[in-house]
């Protein structure tokens, strides 16, 4: 047997003892997912147990190194624990933007010591991060940030507006982009990791189309926070924050969007809302925009994994531009899609008139419309694509 | 006249535009929809545009209407779409107003275009069962009942038919669900013994009903127009109330572009105005294209309703569905240009959004309409 | 009787005298169409004599002042006279870029010694004129041409080259673009017209991909002409090319484009060559097509009308840009749905095999894709309505 | 491997790469264009295709081939269509020797198997009678006539028909034009009494055919598959052929991209190459991206080819209806940004886009496989 047998034999014989019986089951919606941090309340006791116990074994953070808290597996190891995870149909114990974002921009530019200070909490989940980048006057243009830090004595002081901050109001600690030379654009900008628990810090959710409020205005008022908590080089942020955004596009993308209908396929939903006919959707117009959308996921897919081949391990490159692209086109497609299909029934707001599928279409099609637009829009991948991987230039 | 507005025309034009950017601007919408009001639109309001005689631009000057013209009615939509105002004109007007004119006893007539014109009814036509518009859909039963009928069934997606006085039903008399003949029109009261109604929670905040008919009796003077020929009745009126809602769609999506096209010309992104990167400067210049095309159609068709040419059907198919398929382009285009601030509740994009998509599938999406344009010349 | 009453009865009765009874039918191809000119060829005598009582009327030209050899007749009896054209199915006496293009502006820029020279001869279709604007290194950027006019006593001579000349090798004389200054660009631009008789003037044919070769590369070498031909100001070219632009977009569109297959309707070629069932295309999908062509060829037509009665008489406009938009893709669109609906049968280079019909349809698919890109290319026109009609701004 | 090229594979593309380059380059299909050579192709070049191992690619080592994989001649056609090469590639690899291996008899396979990988017999089988690809809307009669069979009709587009030694007939021995089922391939002679050969003059200057069929006889030998089971045995050669079709046109839509590329970075128009212009930079990057898509799709169907994997047909129709939408839109797109240039005979971008089309158009156009996709998933 080889080492990797055995260690599947270990993962599986621990999973059977350890993930509990209500961690099997598909989650519900939203509220079942868990973020950790401070704040969190579980209404499933089982979910904490299942956090705090995958948390102990670093296998949160599966492939990160055992000292800062993680799993100290290999890519393969990481691999096996991700089909054996499947196999029982685990819920993810920990969803969070520590692991995600934050956790791989530590490793590639942070001390030893301040790995130390903030992996393992992410780990555990002990602590929820969330992501200051947008301002209010530089959305696409991220360089164009105005919120500036000022270091006085021992601490930055930091002064001015993010927002877009996915689930501010909910996080304890919040990492930034803030501008600490005002006589220069991109070389001004530094990466700072700030409490939110503090007078300075206030958050104000944003009410979408949609109806949820999934972002934040985050406001800093002369927030505080010690000079050790500067990542990488005093004005070295912006190299730091186009690796997070390439980070961001790929999970964005990978992980599917928002809200919505996901889980039926597009196809079985056009057969009951349109009628069959010998087995075909009935709509043979709407039956043909079905099937390439159906193509589209699968070419989409197949790219994926054909890009993850490819790619070194832990490697993002420009191609997740390609990747946010097309996945975010094409979920805004298929919830235009879907609302297509489902017609009346997707057109409610609210009541029990209107299917819960129904409604989850509605609310999901409105937010879909933020795919283009969130983690980059389809505008600024499009030009990193142009300019980055085919090399053209602009105006001279 | 036709393509160009003649000066009546152009005063009507531009006295609805005052009108409603005083008096219902997408504030006042907005206003409404945040009061969760049960009514869901303003009887103050309606009484103005009743004094403005708007309630009755299309009704003949025999019972009480300005006779002014089907154009006339657009140009007054087209500006009530620009300003998301939420009034019984559709439901009242087109459908009522225009079952009336198109299929009603001379009795009918005289009884309810008058207060219609007045502004004292609100009436509707009760079409949908299904989530997929199709009026040969229709199971709703009329049983003959001694001189009289009884109906029985549910209709959904009634627009104002939580609050209108009269509802024209379409019901089947004979046939089965699928056929297009067999379906004959009544005309009932909106409270009448048996009728249950229930508004719709609807992603545009605007009225929909479901009704449902238990056992309801109406006696023979009911019937509007020829009893297993409610089809064809009805679909003339549709294809007024096709024409009409393409108007207003079009002023939706007319200033979701005029909004757009603005923030282009404001916004600041890499240092530079956003609208002059050429990819945004293309796809606005293309929106601009298919809203003057859009234009046309919707003055063609209101031009064609207004000459009784023997093309309206196909004009209205077309009207609605060009017209359908822009309004999705220019508000898909409006949140994208605008950014993350068109994602939010606050700025108006997306209510032309929420609005323009039931309106895309009411009286029939752009889908069904290019069929109905097919079929309707014989391929 | 009205006055146009009056008008019509005497057209009428002139028609049925004047106009021969081949002139009636409908034209079997491209060769039957009249372009007048010193090298003409009148296969059918008829054609001649047609043009040449059309011609002495200065019904060729009917707005025209009558001192210039035009018809002189106001627009509602140029209108009248279509009509009564068009009742007797009465073919284009001639076809001339002379009437549609040069005329207009002459009218507008030359002076009275210039138009009666110049405008007699082409309402007669003695002379054949072609369109010297395009140039090898100046294709959408107009203006960067390089042909150079420099004047040697009372003549010009011209040097360069100048390519996507219309028919050059059959005309007479070209309208032409010339450097006159080349310190600046918009400005050192000037109009003159050149008589193509001469050694200094050679023109080579540019086989197309659809293998004709409607366009030429004329070269200018030492070429002459008098300074007389001067047209407008020296150095006030430019001008006069963004009128004949709009003209050009206008009629181009107008009068439809290129060859192949526009005479049968796209949904009886659909029925044909998919089937039909119960009186419908039988491919649900391409008839979704089919119908969204139709609408949008629809909308065209009703929007031309619409502009037209917009319009003052005769005025062009930034609207011609949206027009030659529209009418040039959904050209191409249609020549691709039409070799789709074909299949095999429009995928034929020559040959019995192949109906004629498919045949055309082939080439006509070929010569659209120069749709969008002869008389100002999409790009260019999205441009003119972005800038010049919604009043977007370059980069500052 | 699969959706990363091993050791083997990617010197196989580099050597591909090398000898089109070389020996094959587009010029040379120019030549053989301008000389309406009747043959269509070069003799002295599909020989040396034959030596570098190419012939017989697919074929096992005991019938005297490469047996590579399915992979690797996807490989080679990626390359020869970038190059737009002329060869019988397609008639007598993924045709020929596909059916060969998938119905044929051993005797069939032991006698044309190894002639067809040295280079030394040109095959293919013969489907449309229509100007749709569909074959079950066959009609060419194969019946009965002592242990043998007569077969009449007529085929067209017929893929290096007039040339090929041999030709595999789709042929009716049952049921009615329409069915799947009564369908039989049958091998005959290309010059076997009865039949008559007609090249086509293509849009793309390839070669295809017209054959008639007038009482040729067959021995029951000529059988291949399954009587009245052609239909079957016929789909599982084709679903080769799809996926290694559209890694011909692949390998052409990349050609047209980079040439077009390489032409936005040196053209200047306004003082600026035209590459700097936005709109022209963002439909370059969507261009990109759906060849991107396109080579994911070819290169998983060609792997899963290889493993032997139950849903080739899918992933076969896929890459069809993919690939062929992604070289439509690089062919006009190609066309557009090199303007006038790019309409002209004497530029390559042109040749290319007549090859698309009827690449497109052959075994089965977008529209088809779309059809066929989700008829194969149940919807």
């Amino acid at each position: 047997m080889s080492d990797l047998d055995v260690f599947r034999e270990e993962v599986r014989a621990w999973l059977v003892e350890n993930c509990p019986p209500s961690m099997r089951t598909p989650m519900g919606n939203d509220e079942d997912v868990v973020w950790g941090g401070r704040k969190a309340n579980y209404k499933n006791p089982e979910a904490k147990l299942w956090l705090d116990r995958m948390g102990a074994k670093g296998w949160t953070a599966p492939t990160w190194p055992k000292e800062y808290g993680g799993g100290g597996l290999s890519k393969e190891e990481a691999s096996v624990l991700g089909q054996e995870l499947g196999r029982i149909n685990a819920r993810p114990a920990l969803a969070s933007f520590g692991l995600w974002m934050l956790g791989p921009v530590l490793l590639e530019y942070a001390t030893d010591e301040q790995l130390k200070e903030h992996l393992p909490p992410i780990v555990r989940g002990e602590i929820r991060w969330c992501q200051g980048y947008s301002e209010p006057g530089a959305g696409s243009d991220l360089a164009g940030l105005q919120t500036r830090a000022v270091l006085e004595g021992d601490e930055y002081v930091i002064n001015g507006q993010k927002v877009w901050t996915s689930y501010a109001d909910k996080a304890d600690a919040i990492f930034c982009l803030v501008r600490t030379d005002t006589s220069t654009k991109h070389e001004g900008i530094s990466f700072l990791l700030i409490d939110m628990d503090q007078a300075g810090v206030t958050t104000k959710p944003i009410k979408l189309i949609s109806g949820n409020s999934p972002f934040c205005e985050t406001f800093l008022d002369d927030a505080r926070t010690p000079a050790r908590n500067l990542i990488g080089r005093l004005n070295g942020g912006w190299e730091i924050a186009k690796k997070l955004l390439q980070h961001e596009r790929t999970n964005i993308s990978a992980g599917g969007f928002g809200a919505g209908g996901r889980s039926a396929a597009l196809e079985e939903v056009a057969k009951e809302y349109l009628g069959a006919e010998g087995g075909k959707i009935a709509d043979a117009v709407k039956r043909d925009e079905v099937v390439r959308h159906k193509m589209l996921e699968r070419a989409f897919a197949q790219t994926l994994k054909r890009m993850s081949a490819e790619s070194k391990a832990g490697e993002v490159s420009p191609a997740s531009s390609i990747i946010k692209y097309v996945a975010a086109e094409m979920n805004k497609d298929r919830m235009e899609l879907l609302v297509e299909i489902m017609g009346l029934q997707a057109l409610g707001w609210s009541g029990d008139y209107f299917s819960a599928e129904g409604l989850a279409t509605t609310r999901g099609m409105l937010r879909s419309k933020a795919n283009s637009i969130e983690g980059g829009t389809t505008e600024v991948n499009l030009n990193v694509i142009a300019k980055r991987v085919l090399g053209l230039r602009d105006h001279q | 006249m036709g393509l160009v507005l003649d000066e009546e025309q152009t005063i009507l034009k531009d006295s609805a535009k005052a009108f409603f950017a005083e008096q219902a601007p997408v504030t006042a919408f907005r206003k409404l929809r945040d009061s969760n009001d049960e009514t869901g639109f303003s009887r103050d309001l309606w009484s103005a545009m009743a004094e403005m005689g708007w309630a009755g631009i299309i009704i003949p000057e025999e019972f009480g209407g300005l006779d002014f013209g089907f154009q006339g009615l657009t140009l007054v939509l087209e500006e009530q779409g620009r300003n998301l105002t939420a009034s019984p004109l559709v439901s009242t007007v087109l459908l009522g107003a225009g079952a009336l004119l198109e299929a009603g006893t001379e009795a009918q007539k005289n009884a309810l275009l008058p207060m219609i014109a007045a502004g004292e009814l609100l009436m509707t036509v009760a079409i949908d069962e299904d989530h997929h518009f199709d009026p040969a859909n229709t199971a709703l039963a009329a049983k003959a009942d001694g001189d009289g009928y009884v109906l029985t069934g549910e209709k959904t997606f009634v627009l104002d038919g939580h609050v209108a006085d009269k509802i024209i039903v379409l019901a089947r008399t004979s046939g089965e669900k699928g056929d297009r003949k067999g379906l004959t029109l009544f005309l009932i009261d909106g409270t009448a013994g048996g009728v249950t109604r229930e508004r719709l929670d609807m992603l545009d905040s605007r009225n929909a009903a479901r009704i449902k008919l238990d056992q309801v009796k109406v006696s023979s003077e009911a019937v509007m127009g020829p009893i297993d020929g409610g089809y064809d009745a009805l679909s003339k009126v549709l294809d007024r109330a096709m024409i009409g809602l393409s108007a207003e769609m079009l002023g939706g999506a007319a200033a979701v572009f005029e909004m757009t096209l603005e923030y282009l010309k404001e916004r600041r992104q890499f240092g530079q105005l956003i609208g002059s990167f050429q990819s945004l400067q293309h796809r606005a210049a293309d929106m601009f294209t298919q809203l003057e095309l859009s234009k046309s159609v919707v003055m063609t068709a209101a031009t064609a309703m207004d000459e009784g040419s023997n093309e309206i059907a196909s004009l209205a198919s077309l009207a609605k569905a060009f017209v359908s398929e822009t309004s999705n382009q220019v508000t898909r285009e409006g949140i994208q240009m605008h950014g993350g601030i068109g994602m939010t509740d606050e700025h108006d994009v997306g209510l032309y959004l929420k609005r323009s998509r039931v309106a895309e599938h009411t009286f029939g999406s752009a889908g069904y309409h290019r069929d109905r344009y097919a079929r309707l010349n014989d391929y």
